[in-house]
């Protein structure tokens, strides 16, 4: 296992495991995609009370899972980045940080889409809503970091440190802002929950998030290649591999 | 000094590179007891980025450092109880008088030898400043200052970046005699510098980056 | 034609919801095209730089 | 032995760092002034009736407090790295955890304590009730060390770099809300008179977590900036 570990971390391999990958998992994620949608919009019913604006939830719910899960493999690859300090891992950190981003951004946005026609206003101080914007900062945290510091090492490590940190606080933060919801609000059941989620409309909910884990799967690959062809732009295999197209 | 009879430094297949760029590859040496190495190469050839790896500050991507047969990082405490680092920053602070920042430099170190830190400052020619502070002092006096720390605490290996800048003719003199000094006692003395110094009666083993 | 329009009307919401759908996926293409347009900018600049290299090579 | 060699290192660094920031007051008395500049900006642009104010003083008080601590987090490391005596200390053969609690203490000391009675003298100034002081104070104990903690991961993290001091506040703002949260439900709880045990407790709970973990997040970042 260790051996098959070190021999994927030199960039190289790395390099070109992501080139063989990336169209499978491109693919995939299309194909459920497209399942996904038709199931969202044929074949799931409408939702008695909210009628078809609850459609929404096949993309709020499964972005904000991936917000979450995002930052978890974010964190895990500076982990490993600062144990074995393997580029690859840094490569991989500081490509999930943009994605997160815009995961938990599509959760913010779509939340706030979903929520105009029932309540009236843009924003409500929901208790997930708010736990997403403060993911938001800590993402934009994190980017502002390595965006900061030049060296490219450190800027992983620094990274990988905050990263970290975030994870131990993203349970705080959520209980908290539980906390502070039903301080306020009183006790009623978080409006974007839909309690028992009828089966025909669950099975398109699955669908979807599997394409989004598929999707983050082969655009993570895409920004970790793009990021070490830039790390090792004048080593020898960038060379000989993509600048004169010598076909391994 | 400490009990270790014969200190000895290591480096075998030594390389690095820092800002994609191979700084240098291959670097084997060793510093025996009562050795002093100068490391030369002109501005940017990695001779700051060596001596960091040395003190363990920056890890390396290949090779080993050994310090007593010992990789550094496997007794990184004891190899840190036993080395002094200089760095082109001397390490000592404008608000603090000349006394306070040997206090400090001492509380530091591994075990504390003399605390007759006004005879230190006289023998690092900084005699009667005890008590003024740092940010009066010009830049020799400074250096001077940051030097003295070498008598502070006794260690083995001496790792200094350019150890005689803003050093006049005079203190040039001193620091020779201090080095002449730990030599004797079986010490090791690693430093870069520029200007190409007579080492008059030392033996000095140049190193090329 | 009526079927497909009030699959648009959506009930009321359909500028909620296709507007949701919709800013969606931009995020999703953007998030596909613009590390693909970085490398291949970036590609480009090696080849250049070789190029030029090659002919500095064959021209001393 | 050792043990007293770390005592007289963390109390060497200890008093190394207050007697730096007693010599120059102008950065001991600086965020006490730019605290009370933010909180006489509410009763300015809100109106001076007691009702208003006193409805939403623990929040002012609390966000002043916050913002005014974290323009002190640049100065635990920057001098230091600066001059170079924060590498001498990660070079020393004694654990980082002594040095980096010794420095996150003499911090607290030079800003959290001044900013501490800052705050409880200027509750007056919000017409912040006197009886929700004493629960105000509790929550300032429990809370500004956290500020510190917290501060000192992001101090270290942005080391040297450019604009330091703006990137600090994006790193230290999203991981104190659930701190910002319990303190001002405390006191506004103390002010209605209800029962305020259950939002110390949790202050505590992150005090003893920010305690325990923030010290190696400190130490491994100084390490990774200065591995440079």
């Amino acid at each position: 296992m260790w051996k098959w570990i070190t021999k994927y971390a030199s960039p190289m391999h790395f390099y070109l495991l992501a080139n063989r990958l990336t169209p499978w998992f491109g693919w995939s994620a299309a194909v459920l995609f497209a399942v996904g949608l038709y199931g969202a919009f044929f074949y799931a019913p409408a939702d008695y009370q909210q009628g078809e604006s609850f459609r929404i939830i096949y993309i709020h719910v499964p972005s904000a899972w991936m917000s979450m899960f995002v930052y978890m493999v974010m964190a895990g690859a500076g982990a490993a980045g600062l144990i074995w300090k393997t580029k690859v891992s840094d490569a991989v950190a500081r490509s999930c940080a943009p994605l997160g981003a815009s995961f938990t951004f599509l959760a913010l946005a779509t939340g706030s889409l979903w929520g105009k026609p029932m309540w009236g206003t843009w924003w409500v101080w929901d208790a997930r809503l708010t736990s997403e914007l403060i993911l938001l900062f800590l993402y934009l945290g994190y980017i502002a970091l390595q965006s900061a510091i030049d060296d490219r090492r450190t800027a992983a490590r620094a990274g990988a440190i905050l990263a970290l940190v975030g994870v131990v606080n993203i349970p705080i933060i959520h209980y908290s802002v539980i906390w502070w919801n039903t301080l306020h609000q009183g006790p009623t059941i978080s409006k974007l929950d839909s309690p028992s989620i009828h089966i025909d409309m669950l099975i398109p909910l699955l669908v979807m998030a599997l394409a989004f884990n598929l999707y983050f799967a082969a655009m993570v690959l895409i920004r970790a290649r793009m990021e070490i062809v830039e790390q090792e732009k004048n080593s020898k295999w960038v060379q000989e591999l993509i600048v004169d197209k010598v076909s391994v | 000094m400490s009990n270790i009879p014969e200190p000895s430094l290591t480096v075998n297949g030594l390389n690095c590179y820092r800002y994609d760029k191979a700084f240098f590859r291959g670097l084997s040496f060793t510093a025996g007891a009562g050795k002093l190495l100068q490391i030369e190469g002109e501005n940017g050839s990695g001779k700051t980025t060596l001596l960091k790896v040395l003190c363990g500050l920056i890890e390396t991507d290949e090779g080993e450092i050994l310090w007593c047969g010992k990789s550094i990082y496997s007794v990184i405490d004891e190899y840190r109880g036993e080395l002094h680092y200089l760095g082109h920053k001397n390490g000592i602070k404008a608000g603090l008088t000349c006394l306070e920042n040997l206090k400090v430099l001492s509380a530091l170190g591994n075990q504390i030898t003399t605390n007759a830190y006004s005879a230190v400052l006289r023998r690092y020619g900084l005699g009667g400043y005890d008590n003024i502070y740092a940010y009066t002092l010009s830049a020799g006096q400074k250096r001077r200052l940051s030097l003295a720390r070498l008598a502070v605490n006794q260690t083995r290996l001496w790792i200094l970046d350019e150890p005689f800048t803003s050093l006049d003719e005079k203190g040039k003199n001193d620091m020779k005699r201090v080095f002449q000094d730990h030599l004797k006692a079986n010490g090791i003395i690693l430093l870069t510098s520029h200007d190409n110094i007579q080492w008059q009666d030392i033996d000095v083993t140049r190193i090329q980056l | 034609m009526e079927q497909l329009e009030n699959f648009f009307h959506m009930g009321g919401y359909g500028f909620y919801v296709w507007l949701s759908y919709g800013i969606t996926l931009i995020v999703l293409l953007l998030n596909y095209v613009m590390p693909r347009t970085r490398e291949k900018k970036l590609v480009d600049r090696l080849n250049q730089i070789s190029k030029m290299k090659g002919q500095g090579e064959n021209e001393s | 032995m050792t043990r007293v060699r770390i005592l007289n290192l963390f109390s060497t660094i200890l008093f190394r760092d207050l007697l730096l920031g007693v010599r120059n007051q102008s950065e001991l008395v600086n965020p006490l002034i730019f605290f009370i500049m933010v909180i006489t900006m509410f009763p300015l642009s809100i109106g001076p009736e007691q009702s208003a104010l006193m409805q939403i003083s623990p929040a002012i008080v609390w966000v002043a407090a916050v913002l005014a601590s974290n323009l002190t987090i640049d100065g635990i490391f920057r001098s230091d790295y600066e001059d170079g005596s924060l590498e001498q200390m990660i070079l020393s053969p004694h654990s980082g955890f002594t040095l980096v609690m010794a420095k996150i203490l003499a911090h607290w000391l030079l800003a959290g304590v001044p900013l501490i009675i800052m705050v409880l003298m200027a509750g007056p100034f919000l017409y912040l009730p006197d009886y929700a002081l004493q629960t105000l104070f509790y929550t300032l104990l429990l809370g500004t060390p956290v500020l510190s903690l917290i501060g000192a991961i992001a101090g270290g993290l942005t080391m040297g770099v450019r604009s330091s001091g703006m990137l600090q506040a994006l790193l230290i703002l999203p991981l104190i809300m659930p701190l910002l949260i319990f303190s001002v439900s405390a006191v506004n709880n103390a002010m209605k008179g209800l029962p305020v045990t259950g939002e110390l407790y949790f202050l505590a709970a992150i005090l003893v977590l920010a305690l325990t973990l923030a010290p190696i997040a400190v130490f491994s970042a100084l390490k990774i900036r200065l591995s440079e």
